[in-house]
């Protein structure tokens, strides 16, 4: 669906190859009955093909393929949203993004380099919400050389045994936030299992009771929390959109086929004129989230100035338009459409997961706003 | 009031027949829990199969009180079991028995469309043996009519029957069968003639879900529901004397069987109760501003605005049903208009689950293990559709609007020529 | 379009015939390029028809012809958005409402007389919004046996010569208010007309400047004004809503026509089963529209507990769906649709006019939430 | 970076030509006012038949100075007044002319499709005849295509010609010209036979707007709009020398047409500037927030949910654009694929008329007569289908995505026999 270069359709193509093998629909079903659905062996694989390192410079032992590590993951992220494929993607490469640019050399050295070789995953505890219920809250003591951390975080991916959690906490509830990296495996560290529409990809809710944290796991400047989170909100819109694109393409790919082979008195389903503009609506919208996900992966990829109004029109736009579209392919296949044996609710699943968590359409269609407003003030 | 039955003995005043039910029911039916809503696709946390089974159990039980206190099969002749009253006393008595249990999973399909059926196709002799049965709650009815590559096309059947002396041997699949795994008798829609136009070659019959050769298959849903099933038929047997109606007349059934279904939105004189009015658990409109104040959103001007829509189209709902239920019974409008609150309905659920998703943003889509309202928006969003293709799409609503309602000019047929001829498609074989 | 007596059917179908012969499409056009569209002959005519004493009470002169003089009215305002046509309908039947209920013997035998007999029309001042701009502010003061009045109502609708204005006014801004009758002509009233959507239905923003009125043209006990608006916007909602569906009853039917007259690629456009679709959709709305006018106003006709929950809803819906359906309708008919020669617009104007004015659809969402939680606390 | 032309004389550099034309430009071109908004349809206080006269003359007199200052024409053939530089020049120019004030309103319909027609269908007389005065800005040219009757089907054609020695006669009725009042000539498309399928009977032909015979009849839009015209062809007498193609070959112009006519989105070598953003008006996002404040609702969330829509979907639109045209262009997507950006287009400025309508509330159905901004959010949404109809319908794009990019199965059409026998419908003869 992008426009991309040879190395981005190699990088593409090999993830497509190995996801296709991996996880066909079959075994993602059969997944959905396990406690756990992380396989080391799998991410680690994939750790190899270049899914984790695309975010985080060079000097800090990461790489991308083109020169905009932002766009080359894009393409990962699609085809996991083809293959609604499990494995933390999404968090592990927003939290390895986070330390490559802000973290110490011990972290470096250590957390970062174990994400990068698929040895660890990570979560990000950033749960924006329009209401006035705050997501993660958490208080940071200083202790010695150390950090004391209580609070919780109702809401964060799970992934590896091994795995960590990017989360902001402050002194007090008002003040300026500091990001610290929590290993899950801390003394203090409680995590209960939640229940989710996403069969593959699940979450729990952490709490933190006295866990102390080395200094060194700070991650950036003291305060700079609030700040940072909004960066890697961009980036996360900008995956979650790409995943969105890549259900909606494999869900309007089955459904157009299903036009096609399905006859409904006499004449292919496909030969009605309502459903052909129909999937002329689905087909316009699916160039539309593709072209809006690229375009912000490319502006917020080279830190251009409006890269943050790109990433908030493609998450805004693609998380409200994809479930819908995938909604619109249920319809068109009838009763078949709605069973658990078929595939199509896979990409549904998929889908409105990644449209509703890190912020719902609703909150980055209010963030355009926001930043529109800024400038006036700016150009005032 | 009163009036007088077809043998020419006074029939029982409507009120005094209302009394005597109202007292009857104070004494012999348990109170209902409007909380319970068991058999409704958008419940998350689907039963199991025993508590279904349970509750099956239960609507015969309350059938057979119904029975036995005089008050099953209210407008059925008294040959069949029935009381022989009229569509008046069946609407006093379902007026009488809100608030009540009863055997509500049974009304369809077993009486309608099933009974109804038999009482205008059946022969003396297949009523006398099936429908007092129906009526004591000893024999639950189901529709072998959908097939899996048939869509909304129920005239398209390829599920055969072929003739074999006095018997016929079934061959085929059915699917979408409401309480398949657990009725005990079908109506089933078979092909018993290639060689004419679709509606022409089909014929109906009544067979034990209980037959050699009929596997029986649940299909689970993306909501983990398990009630519909499908049907392998393999050369299952059935006697001549369990064919309903005609050779190849089956269409003129079918008629009848797809109006007598379509009643369960009212105007049946088979029908008790209709009654309790589901709750629409994490779609009730207290349920949505409680979701909204604990989220801290209910003073956000849109999540207002999303729960002031959903309970704006469920009252523009209720107003268009009773206003065409109202113009179809006096005959301004014909009864194809049907079809418009059915469009209604299915497009305004559809949304409602939109609604609450996006009211509950993240809660919809994650949530704690004991969280079970928000795990019903979750999986309500999921099964939405079903709403919009359920007892017939959207697609053929729209159709009929404009074809039957508005007059518009009808689709071009491409199954006009013998069935046999009739493009299928590549997949019409298969399950899908 | 509603179930109606046959009395009830006799006042649409006179009222039908009135308006058809007056306020043929052409004459709308023509009463668009002048400055005033009040014509006293004609509004007098329609007095007489019994376009004004509806929802007047017997004893204040008024009378139903059903025993619901809401439900009677529903079918003239319905006419009258069949027509796009002229005249003050229903600010002069809220007027004339208030003053029969609440308003004083002497109100009763001169103004509400006027207004009845068609000699005199009525407009409301009540503009509820929204945001925090407040529409219509006036003070008012006790001055001898009078009461002064001084403030601005900016948007109020136009009608004959000899009209009165119904206003609320506190003597403060957050005080309890009464409900003031002002007639147009009296000294310190000042008007200005305004521009406007609709060609024949005129507006005008009233100033009052030390306006005095006598104390008996105060309507309604003291302070009650807030609570009467409310019962008063019940009726215009009502109303509207049945204007708006006979904007919609007319579009739908000018369409339906021309995709049967009208050939495209040699078929007629209604053989295009997208367009049969659209049409099936569109008629569905005007049944429900109509369906959810109707009955509203039963409920608040009848003064039943749940009558402003129908009336919101009512509003809220048609006031949505019905610029919308003509809009479609102007879609359907391409380049002709949009020319002001075709008729089409002259519902869409009326249909959009009703649907934001005394409240926008959205205000009427809300409100419909505001009266369920009312019954929640109620009910806890 | 040089080029040789086909006479074999070396092309002038394109940077050296790029800032030969920005020297030039600052010289002799008047800066662009971006608030002039005069030939767009969502203009409320539309401008009255004198401001547009005198804004031609002076898009007249700014195509004079370009063709004087040897920048008009720059893809055309020296022999015809032209540059006969590269596509690349032009774009070079195009970059440059941003910022100042350039005949934009003559380069449709034109430089396309009309000079690019007749650049590929004319014959040498005819070129030599119009195209300098094109180029000079004295000839203004107009396209009379659609009819009455027409609707999307531009090959369905009914204005007639009719042979007459060595000239044509044409009768019947054209609509939707642009500049119809105040264009010089035309291309016309009218049938020649009514015995051949409907797009093997038609001809295309050049004549003046003053012809005789030719009444033209300004259409007033319902916002107030005079821009398009409608005309009446009786006996107009068209000499075969002006005729543009060969006889009954019409259709194999209008392929050309159409192209050409399509590519003002981007694309064409013929046309300059393409340029200066027109100001959205009300639909500006900063204008939006300003009303929003102005009416107290800039806090509340379904307000900013709207304006946060509006500034989405344009923003979707511009990548959508940008990726489509990038796809065709190396040919990852057919040409077809352009109907995705019209369909997305048409419906997000439909919708933006109904967003700004819904944020202003009564002030936007109801205004101070001074209040331009909110007459143009009233006469925006009256005229907002406009957006969805010109320039080919949604419905038309929703059609060649279905077929031609998903190869869906083509509409059964009705239209294939002699046209003469086609069907046309009761009311296809009148105006409407």
């Amino acid at each position: 669906m992008f426009t991309q270069t040879a190395d981005q359709d190699l990088l593409e193509t090999t993830t497509e190859q190995y996801l296709a093998a991996t996880f066909p629909p079959e075994r993602i079903r059969e997944f959905a009955r396990r406690d756990s659905t992380f396989d080391a062996t799998l991410w680690k694989r994939g750790a190899e093909l270049g899914w984790t390192t695309l975010l985080v410079p060079e000097a800090a032992g990461g790489g991308s393929v083109s020169g905009n590590g932002l766009a080359d993951l894009l393409a990962v992220a699609f085809q996991f949203g083809r293959h609604a494929a499990p494995g933390p993607l999404i968090g592990t490469n927003v939290v390895a993004a986070a330390l490559g640019r802000w973290g110490s050399g011990e972290l470096h050295g250590g957390p970062l380099a174990q994400l990068l070789d698929g040895d660890a995953t990570a979560a990000w505890a950033h749960a924006p919400r329009m209401g006035s219920c705050a997501s993660a809250v958490v208080r940071a003591a200083r202790s010695g050389d150390g950090v004391v951390l209580d609070g919780t975080a109702p809401l964060v991916e799970s992934g590896a045994p091994k795995g960590y959690l990017l989360v902001a906490a402050g002194a007090d509830e008002d003040g300026a936030r500091s990001h610290y990296l929590v290993p899950f495996d801390a003394p203090g560290v409680r995590i209960s299992p939640l229940g989710g529409i996403d069969l593959v990809r699940r979450h729990q809710a952490v709490t933190l009771r006295e866990v102390v944290v080395p200094a060194a796991y700070r991650v950036g400047e003291p305060g700079t929390a609030d700040v940072h989170d909004e960066v890697l909100l961009d980036l996360a819109a900008v995956l979650q959109a790409g995943e969105i694109v890549g259900a909606m393409e494999r869900a309007f790919d089955l459904t157009l086929r299903w036009t096609r082979d399905r006859y409904s008195f006499g004449r292919p389903l496909g030969s009605y004129q309502e459903i052909k503009h129909r999937m002329a609506d689905l087909r316009t919208q699916l160039e539309a989230s593709a072209a809006v996900a690229e375009k912000a992966a490319r502006h917020v990829g080279e830190d251009r100035p409006d890269a943050r109004s790109w990433a908030s029109a493609a998450k805004a736009y693609v998380g409200r338009v994809g479930p819908e579209l995938v909604q619109d392919c249920v319809q068109l296949h009838g009763g078949i459409g709605v069973t658990f044996e078929h595939d199509l609710h896979l990409y549904l699943r998929r889908a409105t997961l990644d449209a509703q968590l890190f912020g719902t359409p609703a909150y980055f269609a209010e963030r355009v706003v926001r930043l529109v407003e800024a400038d006036m003030e700016e150009g005032a | 009031m009163s009036a007088i039955a077809q043998d020419g003995a006074a029939l029982e005043d409507v009120d005094a027949f209302a009394a005597r039910a109202r007292a009857w029911l104070a004494e012999n039916m348990p109170p209902a829990d409007p909380a319970k809503d068991t058999f409704f696709l958008h419940a998350a946390t689907h039963p199991a199969d025993e508590e279904v089974l349970a509750r099956a159990a239960t609507c015969r039980e309350l059938q057979r009180r119904l029975f036995d206190g005089g008050f099953a099969g209210i407008c059925v002749p008294r040959q069949y079991g029935g009381q022989e009253l009229t569509p008046a006393h069946q609407t006093a008595f379902n007026r009488e028995i809100k608030g009540y249990d009863y055997p509500a999973e049974i009304q369809a399909s077993t009486f309608i469309p099933c009974m109804a059926v038999l009482l205008e196709f059946g022969t003396e002799e297949q009523k006398l043996r099936h429908i007092p049965r129906m009526l004591r709650g000893e024999e639950i009815w189901v529709q072998l009519l959908s097939e899996p590559g048939g869509g909304s096309d129920a005239a398209g059947a390829v599920t055969s029957a072929t003739r074999d002396g006095d018997r016929w041997l079934l061959n085929g699949s059915k699917i979408w069968t409401t309480s398949g795994w657990w009725g005990d008798w079908a109506l089933c829609l078979a092909r018993t003639n290639w060689d004419v136009e679709k509606h022409r070659g089909l014929t109906v019959f009544s067979l034990p879900m209980s037959a050699p050769g009929l596997q029986i298959r649940q299909i689970e849903l993306v909501n983990g529901s398990k009630d519909f099933c499908q049907e392998f038929l393999t050369d299952v047997v059935v006697p001549d004397a369990d064919r309903i109606g005609d050779v190849d007349a089956g269409w003129s059934v079918m008629t009848r069987w797809l109006y007598h279904e379509r009643t369960i939105s009212g105007g049946s004189p088979y029908v008790t109760g209709g009654g309790n009015r589901p709750n629409a658990g994490p779609y009730e409109l207290a349920a949505l501003i409680e979701a909204a104040r604990r989220l801290g959103t209910i003073d956000d001007s849109t999540t207002r605005a999303l729960i002031g829509e959903a309970q704006t189209s469920s009252l523009v709902l209720r107003a268009l049903v009773e206003s065409v239920t109202h113009k179809m019974a006096t005959g301004s409008l014909p009864h194809h208009a049907a079809a418009m609150p059915r469009l209604f309905g299915g497009t305004a659920n559809a949304r409602r689950a939109a609604i609450a998703t996006e009211l509950y943003g993240d809660a919809g889509v994650v949530w704690a293990p004991d969280d079970e309202i928000a795990a019903q928006v979750g999986l309500g969003y999921l099964i939405r559709q079903a709403a919009c293709i359920g007892g017939g799409t959207t697609e053929m609503a729209r159709n009929v609007i404009a074809e039957r309602l508005l007059g518009m000019p009808r689709e071009h047929r491409a199954d006009t020529s013998a069935f046999r001829d009739v493009p299928r498609g590549p997949r019409a074989s298969g399950a899908h």
